[in-house]
């Protein structure tokens, strides 16, 4: 451990800011393009299954047609 | 019965051939106009100086028995145009295309979907037109005239790219259209196929 | 006012489908920004120096082509001939655009301008005068886009005629707004350059619409 | 000979195969990552002595250095995977570019970002207009402009294909960013762990570095294979398996609020 | 050889039809030139300073827009869906492209370039490498422009997504061409980056004519 | 008689809906293929595998046997292809946009004057194209089938926007044609009039 204390460590040596700045904006960058991907996969599934339906109803409505 | 659209003496130049001269017919409710020539014999370039899109060379067009300039607001809520470009923006899906209309006009369809799916575009309401054929994208278009309750209608030639079947269709509506007192002016090369109780039809020639 | 809302919403529904043109604008902006310290040298002494006049010439150049194609889609596909020829919804429509123009290109500059101030070593004061002039001088920016738009409309020559005749129009709004961002940096007042810039929001705002109006049906026509 | 020498890799360019191989490998991989991620940066930041000249600011390396050098080794294999794409038209490889372009995009804006939050305390300022970070941010561009190259196209399979060229043609700034520290003299440092023979850098820190960057490279793969999935999906979605994969799907999470 | 003939004959011929096509570049450079002394002040040593990567930055604006249009009738219409289908001709119909747009918007660039120098200042001595600069850089730029017009001919999204995806790739040629400027304004030797200018027109005379025969095909199919 | 042009078990998908499936057919010289279908019923989409402008999702096409792919370049040499779209630049003339097919193909008309003069486009030889109405421009477009000798053509509508006397003189020409063991694929919503000697129908269903 290169830190004597919490507070040591949470201070970096006074480069508080920039260091935390760094490693926040990088998980948050990180965090937010996993969370995208995810919603992005799920949406897409959803679309899928959207189509899957308005086929069903525009076979529906041939149907009728004849 | 009351002269709705009246040309009187119209003539019609672009750049420096003259298209027509002396051209004089009258319209009024329930009658079609048929405009039919070849190629370039100034079909489209009649129907843009009717809808008010250009002015004529010569003569004069009458609207109710007054001249075009005179009730242009008037005549313009009257009208509904359709050209050969068929007016609707392909990015937006055929739903979004039909409500900027109704928005427009303020002449909305009871149940748009319906109205697409009558059309033969169930399915298809929320896609993006680009992605429609070329034909579908002229019906997404054409469906105006199921819910306008404008009399005058100028078409452009409105079957190109359709199928046999919404010909049919179009003309049965056409002639519904008629029967509540409309007047239609339009172009096609296809012969039309229903009986239209007064028809009239204009040749122009074409000219050098 | 019905009817206004919805052409806005149509408007929003294009912005939305179509992310790029207000996306792609935003970072043609940066890039062109950028272009200069690589060109110029990177010196920050100067750089500050001549930052104003960056930014509003970047500003200037991003929100005129992102006007290019406004009317283009809707003018080949007929949309703009069937409006001429129902003449209702032409000013709403008009009215519309300009609207959604501003909020799509103006806005996001305003936005990113603390970073455009990172880049260019601006400091805090400068900035806030930035951000003024911006706020001041982009929507003149937008309606003087939107009427070369539509100016150009059926001349289908791309941006470039569209910047010939807007070009000169903007002139004085860049003197202006470089000014009052200089005479900041040198602590100045500057209250002047921004009256005038209002004073030009106002009278673009009350003649530019019906210019455009006029411009579309021409035309078309 | 080409096409015999990786005839073994066939299979794996069957979507449907690839779909569940990414499926099988997500867990796998993404615990991985935050296991090499998470020791590797919290060995860095708490454990490893503070450099005698840039104190504890130096700690930023350990998530500036991987994200910069793997932003350049998104883009190759976004370039390699255009280029096989493009040559030998196998479209697992097509669908790649569109899958990797974000996460590279993301790794180069967090190298700007972190390069620019040590550039305040070392340099005195957060951005100078040297060469490397000039042509850093010139990577983000390029990314920027294949993802919306990719998205202008109506037809998405087009979009992706004119996409790759340009991924392609891109390379050129690769060797630009990489040497630009020895082709202009730049406040940048030069190559310091990069140098294979003797890295000019203590173990002690070293080692935690090291953790960090196979950390993002095993990052890189799982993002790779999450989107790749969802690649997959949009290009195959009129096949039956996937509609079957996506009905079942559905059935079980509409049972699972029931 | 005939082919080609030809086909170079058909791009004077819109050449000669569409005038703007080369006169808005240039007046739009020249523009764009003017916009800094009024943007950014005009003490005559500070432009004199930035002269070089201004007179490059704006060479590349206009180089770049006027590029944009270049694809987008003959694929609006249908030529290049036949082109692609008949493959023949798509080469050389490719390289006419190329060099009718170099000796439309190159060859007026260097031919105006003494009146940008006495516009901006510069010595004899500058002119001269500025011209050599241009004479090396702009078939560069027409290069990449023409690539970038091929890539989003399809796209419909204007110059601004042509701009951006092709300045990236612009940037080293602003650097060594600006650079050799500046070499020459301090009396330095430049012939270096003369010769990377040099290699990077070799490069891209060899690679580019394909990667747009291929962006084509692509956007097309 | 040996086949020149064949499909085997095409499909073909747009974005997420397979239009067609398992689609065989197989053309010799002499033959017309006859497209016919519903709007958006997939013929374009059809027509431009068949041109080698995309390639199906599953299948093949073979030319004189060969798989597309394989032949590409020659395959290219014995086509010629015109889409919905014309093919002509609106700012060059006619005469122009000839001689522009020439310089590509090495095939050119005997005298164009009178080729032009024959389409009825006799005095708007040397007027740059958007100055034409819309079937006038469709005529210079199908100019080129009338001094090429490639054997295979694919036309997507060519009989939009022009009149009927036009049509029937293409008509003729598509005899000529197919006498000299032309082969011909095309679609249409209007019906075909001449007689043809071995004409394939397809008529390919809207399917969801
Ligand atoms: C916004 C500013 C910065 C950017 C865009 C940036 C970019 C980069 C890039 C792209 C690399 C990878 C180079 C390669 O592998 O060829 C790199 C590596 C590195 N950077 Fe930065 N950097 C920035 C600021 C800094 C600062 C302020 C420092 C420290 C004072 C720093 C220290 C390093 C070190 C030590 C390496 C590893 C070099 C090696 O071993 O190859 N960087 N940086
Ligand atoms: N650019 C596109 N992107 C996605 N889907 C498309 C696109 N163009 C067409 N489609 C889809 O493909 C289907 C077939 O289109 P195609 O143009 O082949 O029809 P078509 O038979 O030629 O119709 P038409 O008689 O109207 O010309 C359409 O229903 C449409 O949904
Ligand atoms: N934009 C234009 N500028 C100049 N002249 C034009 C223009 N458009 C058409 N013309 C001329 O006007 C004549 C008539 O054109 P118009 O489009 O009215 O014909 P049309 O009867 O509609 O023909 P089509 O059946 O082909 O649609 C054409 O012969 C053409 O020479
Ligand atoms: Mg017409
Ligand atoms: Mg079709």
């Amino acid at each position: 451990m290169a830190f004597t204390s919490w507070a040591d460590f949470w201070q970096m040596g006074g480069y508080a800011l920039f260091v935390w700045l760094s490693f926040g904006t990088t998980y948050a960058l990180l965090l937010g393009l996993w969370w995208y991907s995810k919603r992005q996969h799920h949406s897409i599934q959803q679309q899928i299954r959207a189509k899957a339906a308005r086929e069903q109803r525009v076979r529906q409505h041939q149907e009728r047609e004849k | 019965m009351s002269i709705i659209l009246a040309a009187e003496a119209l003539s019609c130049v672009r750049q420096d051939r003259v298209l027509f001269e002396n051209l004089n017919f009258q319209l009024s409710a329930g009658q079609v106009l048929y405009i039919q020539g070849k190629n370039g014999a100034g079909k489209s370039s009649l129907l843009r100086l009717l809808a008010g899109l250009s002015s004529p060379e010569d003569g004069q067009i009458l609207f109710h028995g007054k001249p075009l300039s005179a009730v242009a607001e008037h005549f313009a809520e009257q009208l509904l145009f359709i050209g050969h470009q068929s007016g609707i923006h392909p990015q937006l899906t055929a739903l979004q295309n039909l409500a900027f209309w109704s928005a427009l006009t303020a002449q909305q369809p009871a149940d748009p979907y319906q109205l697409l799916g009558s059309l033969g575009l169930a399915g298809l309401e929320d896609i993006p037109c680009f992605m429609l054929s070329a034909g579908q994208q002229r019906r997404v278009s054409l469906a105006r005239l199921w819910f306008t309750t404008k009399p005058l209608w100028i078409l452009d030639e409105p079957f190109t790219s359709l199928d046999q079947q919404l010909i049919a269709k179009l003309e049965q509506h056409f002639l519904q259209h008629l029967a509540s007192g409309g007047v239609i002016v339009l172009t096609s090369h296809q012969a039309l196929s229903a009986s239209y109780p007064e028809l009239q039809a204009l040749e122009l020639e074409y000219r050098w | 006012m019905v009817m206004w809302r919805s052409l806005i919403k149509r408007e929003l529904q294009l912005l939305g489908r179509q992310k790029a043109d207000w996306l792609n604008p935003l970072v043609f902006f940066l890039l062109v920004l950028s272009l200069f310290p690589l060109g110029i040298g990177p010196e920050p002494g100067m750089l500050k120096q001549i930052a104003p006049g960056l930014v509003w010439i970047a500003a200037l150049l991003s929100v005129l082509l992102s006007a290019e194609r406004l009317f283009k889609d809707d003018y080949r596909y007929g949309v703009i001939e069937q409006l001429v020829a129902g003449r209702e919804g032409l000013f709403s429509y008009v009215t519309a655009k300009i609207c959604c123009h501003w909020l799509s290109t103006g806005v996001p500059l305003i936005l990113v301008s603390p970073l455009i101030a990172v880049l260019l070593g601006l400091n805090f004061d400068s900035w806030q005068v930035l951000v003024v002039t911006l706020v001041l001088g982009t929507p003149v920016l937008s309606l003087l886009s939107v009427l070369g738009a539509a100016l150009t409309m059926a001349a289908d020559k791309g941006g470039i005629l569209q910047a010939l005749i807007i070009l000169p129009l903007y002139i004085p709004l860049l003197i202006f707004a470089s000014g009052a961002m200089e005479a900041a940096a040198t602590a100045l007042p500057y209250t002047g350059q921004l009256a005038v810039l209002l004073a030009f929001l106002l009278f673009a705002l009350a003649l530019v619409p019906l210019a455009v109006r006029q411009a579309l049906r021409m035309n078309v026509g | 000979m080409w096409g015999s020498m990786f005839r073994w890799l066939d299979p794996y360019a069957k979507p449907e195969t690839l779909y569940h191989l990414c499926g099988r490998l997500l867990p796998y991989l993404m615990g991985l990552a935050l296991f090499t991620l998470l020791l590797g940066n919290i060995w860095g930041l708490a454990f490893s002595p503070a450099d005698y000249q840039q104190g504890d600011s130096y700690r930023i390396i350990y998530i500036h250095v991987p994200s910069a050098i793997w932003s350049m080794g998104a883009y190759s294999s976004m370039a390699i995977a255009a280029f096989i794409g493009l040559v030998w038209q196998i479209r697992v490889a097509q669908w790649a570019v569109l899958a990797i372009a974000p996460i590279g995009a993301v790794y180069t804006a967090i190298a700007l970002i972190t390069g620019a939050a040590w550039g305040k305390p070392m340099w005195g300022t957060w951005w100078v207009w040297d060469a490397r970070l000039t042509s850093e941010l010139v990577l983000l561009f390029l990314y920027l402009g294949v993802i919306a190259l990719a998205g202008a196209f109506s037809e998405a399979a087009r979009g992706i294909k004119v996409a790759s060229l340009l991924a392609i043609v891109g390379v050129v700034n690769l060797p630009i960013i990489h040497f630009s520290v020895e082709w202009w003299n730049t406040l940048h440092q030069g190559a310091t762990i990069t140098k294979f023979a003797k890295p000019s850098i203590d173990p002690s820190m070293l080692w935690p570095l090291l953790i960090s960057l196979l950390g993002f490279a095993l990052l890189l793969a799982a993002l790779t294979c999450l989107r790749l999935r969802s690649q997959i999906l949009i290009f195959e979605q009129h096949r039956p398996w996937v509609r079957q994969l996506v009905d079942a799907k559905g059935d079980s999470s509409q049972k699972e609020q029931n």
